[in-house]
């Protein structure tokens, strides 16, 4: 099994998701986090004094995949989630070791 | 001695109707805070900081320009029953002994105070339409509309019924303004909704309608709740003299009406969205009662309670209605004000034949269709110079991010949010 | 014309009075605001628009119910010093003749703003309530229980001191309703708050007091400044009379002492805590102040400043230690009402010994006895009926997810709140 | 007959002062809310209960000393013109013989009345205080020098001119208290300021300026509108009487100019900031609001409307600059209460001379410098013997923290924060 | 070592800590995360238009352990988060390099 | 590739984000997280009653690294997160399988 992180602008959520449910995904989880990168951040002012606001707002997506999803489930991200702006995040994969539902403790390929 | 006691009476009455007008013109300045709270606890979050500013800053653009020119084009010589006249700057207060000349034409208020009264009035017209184009259009062009309207086209239309022009003479009959106010800040709002157009991802691809929820609904309670207090002020100042025993009983059935066709808009409002949605729409409640202050507003002083309370029922659920539909034909007004101010004015002014013998319905349908149709072209016509000039809608990219940060480089709630997920 | 300047001086003072009286009402109806904002910042995020939603409600509701019947029950003619009459809607004002008949009983204010100025009091007897039920109570039930409160509980009662009934004829002294208003209102609480049981999670399986913090204090602080100034008209309104000398000066006397209680009433309150709990707790301060403004309304126009100060410190005090106590009988009130308004308004009763003269230990003992018997027991008893048939409280689901969504379909700050972690 | 119509004017009259009075005093109260608003959308959320519990708690001190001993410094007996007497307690109210004496001394109001409007100007002065020294004073050290400078700093200053001191007998023209209140605060809070250092991180190692944003910006916003309003009777309260005609012309005009001297100032503050800045910093027009009403406070009764706009407007354009120049002089001053009470305050003593033609150059220069020596040196020793004792500043890893939970043990909105990010 | 993450309803928080906590697992990372997946979300009417959010607030509840632990952390986490409804969530297994105490350097098990 | 994960004092971000920026890493992502550990919550008290706040308010920093950094970066971290003081938090390290950019479809070390 596989584990997705992708981080993607805030905007494109709904596209990923959709984009996700279409190739099989069928859980995934959200984090807002805040990123620090190649796009630059703007420029605020506040009562007079210029601050740079480094950290842009964007979200993670987590998805735990079986094995033989993750060529499409990849291609289905980059697809959705593409702007060809800088800031458009990336996707990272990792080895998922195990896998439970809670609720009925299903486990491995099942449980996803 | 008499004459001293003639002219003592003069003189306390003169102070007390004067103090009358400057706790009125006070409790309307306070609807500027109902209004600026209302809407931006119904915009999202990014957008707060912008809506505040135009809050602000329309209500004092309005005192501005109303002192520059528009409450002499309002209230000045004309020979013309259409066409106002034109002068500047607002001169100064009765003289003693104008006043203890003590005729039927002396003054008996100070004319200061009836300026700073008629002030507050007009900004209340403009902050009907900051909420209407909320979210999405650019604040000076914002700026530059409040400065034409609150100093010409308002005074203009103004000046028609309340300075003495063709439509009182005709009739027409509009105690506080549902028309003269509410339906004209509503008619403006209109043209600029038109012309700008929905907020992004406010309709699908497929038509469907997205909600966007305001991002701070206790806010928004507390903005309608000042706008209920202010509208003591609003409704209860234009019977525009308290001193005697006539004008007392007057004023006191204003504030009673006015708050009873409030109440009965709430109730109307919760009960047909619980009916129509299954769910007790808070921000239903709120247009309810705004929709009641709304429709009493042409004429608080003739119906009895229980039809004050009725003609404020009747606006809360008219409101829901036209804010179902409103929002069908794809016309976006983030706060409903063009169905709180200009669907539910309209029928403020013609409940008005209800209890009021000297109203007639032509004259009312006369004020309605000129004040419509003449701030509806008047304010299409600037809004589309300024769209053809400076541009009227921020582009779409900012329009995402945020107008707080492209045009206000703040941001209304720093800590609070991120970005929202789901929503 | 010695007559026409007498005829005259009525009308002014008929003018200014009535006058008075709306600018009284005005600032009680304003109170509305304040115990909502109080309200929903000490309730939870997911509960807030449900009970802005019950605010606003039932302010409209008491409007409505005391037009149709709760005015003429308070202030009808009865035959009776227990029940009394019963009969519909207002009656019109005043002529002018009657008013210039000048008699001891000709009428010297406007009937109509008397009206405006009492049905803003029902509303505040029921605000109480609200809080006190807040986050678990369903939202139809309380509505249905505040028609019957407004329209029949509470005139009832009222009927007893201030429409001449037999707690009047007994020397009960409540100059502005410590006891008819505010305890009143906590007793009915008191009986809702019983039946409801606490929330959920709010005390241990072990006992324990788990601590449910308000969302938004700076709101609580707003409407608590709201009901400091609303609270001005409540009492200064009460004197019922401001046109002459002796009224005027009473009048100021009563602004002058509310507003000293209520500030000895904060000071003491954040002592208290300071020294209880070793932190300067706000919501202590904001009780207090409440409770000082509650301890000074049976009473505030005979104690001298000083005195007023201590009766509204001790309201401060008390108030800690009741809400401290309640809370380990495992009453749970959410924002304190019944220890502000209960507890505090029984002291406040008392304490008119203090200064009045024409009061009696006997008279304010069986006005307290009965006003709190009286609306307990009749509430309680609707309480079981509501239970009984439509339900009273939501699902344990519904209260996890909160009222919100269940009632309202809306998020009070739908960008702010996720699932607060270790809460 | 004649005598008693002649009383039952003086009568009616006196009433309509005292009514005058209490309606303003009431809108100053309002005040305290405004600032509290105000300063609490200006800081972090981490720091936002201790301001709310301040700005409560410094107006109930407030009240508490003046009515102990402030009043009687200030208002009362004394032989000399620069040191007041000292008596305790507010005596009671005018007789009614006293006033229907009639002569040029007779009281005219309650003097109780008077006592409740003067109590909350004190208030107010204070309120300047606790925004400047926000997110890093501790709380119980604030709060005694509440108790001086309200107690004894404030009565001393003031009685120079209200009292009747030696200010007074220079010329010192003062109308609502440019000077005596707002100077006098803000003096206060710069000697504050100074020995208490900026916040953490306010200022970067290189000597950068860090933006440390409000958390709240609709508070602010309602803030700084809750304060517009409760100036109308802060300035219109200071005309002392309203009821004859020319009374109750300058009472309007007073309102008149005090709404058109903020609305400048919000236009003149946000020009500058968007030419400044490119953007239209909200917290600029809000500041410009205020700094248009503290320059139109020293003399709101002698300008045209036009001539109060500039005034106004100039007051918007100073408070911008001065904010800048204070933070690059590293004086942190997170609301800006030190440029918009005390630069702007001297503005508006100065621009008395524009209307005014009793004012001189020398008494206003005599006024300004004596307040503000005075004021700054008295509060600065009472601020050093705190530092050495009790000290003033919470340590740097309570700042850290945050002033709520070290002082309150509250959070202020505990469901919505979290660690905020890159802020 | 291991990294455990799993998906919980939020008010099951407390009862998950007491059982890591009873099991021995000595810290815990928790973060507020927005799941989507069998559990189908709510409808919200807002002014009259409806619409469904398909977002559910979860909590993602994260910890390092020994080897040794996991067994015993797992069945605790199924325990105390199950409810037997949909959407109770995920238990989640990976393989953890590295582990170091920022305040000691201690690396490792001692780390944990 | 490497995948860093800590946990840091909140206050610690901009040291923590400059120390990475000097030893090459490109992009990072925040998370705001609550802690629980051997340091302990606070005591609050709410009108009366007194409650224990056990989650202490934290941030996780999360870095895409080549192995080659690892060492540098960790020291990075360690060095500007440390105060000394108990809850200075953890640094967590786990293998990245993939990573891809998702502007340019540029895949592996590139895409850091
Ligand atoms: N090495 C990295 N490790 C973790 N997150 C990263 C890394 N590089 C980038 N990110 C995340 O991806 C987002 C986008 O990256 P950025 O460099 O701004 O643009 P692009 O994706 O176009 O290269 C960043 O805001 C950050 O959240
Ligand atoms: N494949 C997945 N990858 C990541 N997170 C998932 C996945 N499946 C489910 N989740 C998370 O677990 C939560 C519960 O899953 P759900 O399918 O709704 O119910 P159940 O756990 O009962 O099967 C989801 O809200 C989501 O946060
Ligand atoms: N085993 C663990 N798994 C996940 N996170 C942990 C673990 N141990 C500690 N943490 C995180 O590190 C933070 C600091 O840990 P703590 O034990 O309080 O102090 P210290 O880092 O000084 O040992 C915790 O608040 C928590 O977020």
């Amino acid at each position: 099994m596989k584990w997705i992180s992708a981080i993607i602008k805030p905007f494109k959520l709904d596209d990923v998701r959709t984009a996700l449910t279409a190739v099989g995904v069928q859980g995934l989880t959200v984090t807002e986090v805040k990123g620090f990168g190649r796009q630059k951040g703007h420029m605020e002012v506040y009562r007079g004094a210029e601050y740079v606001v480094d950290f842009r707002p964007k979200l993670k997506v987590e998805a735990a995949i079986p094995d033989e999803l993750l060529e499409k489930t990849m291609q289905a991200i980059q697809k959705a989630a593409h702007t060809g702006k800088i800031g458009d995040g990336k996707i990272f994969v990792f080895e998922l070791g195990q896998c439970v539902r809670i609720r009925t403790v299903e486990a491995g390929h099942d449980a996803l | 001695m008499g004459d001293i006691v003639v002219e003592q009476l003069l003189e306390l009455s003169y102070a007390l109707d004067t103090f009358y007008f400057l706790m009125s013109g006070m409790l309307v300045m306070w609807m500027a805070a109902g209004f600026t709270m209302l809407e931006s606890g119904l915009v999202r979050s990014k957008n707060t900081v912008e809506i505040l500013t135009k809050n602000v800053g329309l209500y004092s653009i309005a005192c501005i320009m109303y002192l520059l020119v528009g409450y002499n084009i309002m209230y000045g010589e004309s020979s013309s029953p259409f066409f106002p006249g034109i002068s500047f700057l607002v001169s100064g207060d009765n003289t003693v002994a104008d006043v203890l000349s003590g005729g039927k034409d002396a003054p008996y208020y100070s004319n200061i105070a009836d300026f700073f009264f008629q002030v507050v009035f007009v900004a209340t017209a403009m902050s009907i339409i900051s909420g209407a184009v909320a979210e999405r259009m650019k604040l000076w062009s914002f700026f530059m509309f409040a400065v034409i309207l609150t100093g010409v086209i308002y005074p203009i239309e103004g000046y028609w019924t309340w300075g003495g022009g063709f439509l009182d003479a005709l009739g027409y009959s509009d105690y506080a303004g549902s028309g003269i106010v509410h339906l004209a800040g509503a008619s403006a709002a209109l043209a600029a909704v038109l012309l700008l157009g929905p907020r992004k991802g406010k309709y699908g691809p497929g038509g469907q309608i997205n909600p966007i929820p305001g991002a701070n609904l206790p806010l928004a309670t507390l903005g309608t709740f000042i706008l209920w207090m202010g509208w003591f002020g609003f409704n209860g100042g234009s019977e525009l003299k308290v001193s005697d025993i006539e004008s007392a009983n007057a004023v006191a059935m204003v504030f009673a009406n006015t708050n009873m066709a409030a109440a009965a808009g709430v109730v109307a409002g919760l009960i047909t969205a619980q009916l129509l949605f299954g769910k007790a729409d808070l921000t239903m409640g709120l247009n309810g009662a705004l929709a009641g202050l709304v429709a009493i507003t042409a004429g608080p002083d003739t119906p009895s309670m229980l039809l004050a309370s009725i003609i404020g029922a009747v606006g809360g659920v008219l409101v829901v209605f036209s804010i179902v539909t409103l929002d069908k034909l794809h016309i976006d007004d983030p706060v409903g004000a063009i169905s709180v101010h200009g669907v539910v004015g309209v029928w403020g002014l013609l409940a008005v034949l209800l209890s009021n013998e000297d109203a007639t319905l032509i004259g009312q349908l006369a004020g309605i269709v000129c004040i419509f149709a003449f701030v509806f072209i008047a304010s299409l016509m600037v809004w589309l110079i300024l769209k053809k000039t400076v541009g009227i809608r921020v582009d779409e990219e900012m329009e995402y991010q945020g107008m707080d940060l492209v045009e206000c480089g703040l941001e209304a709630y720093p800590e609070f949010t991120g970005a929202a997920v789901g929503k």
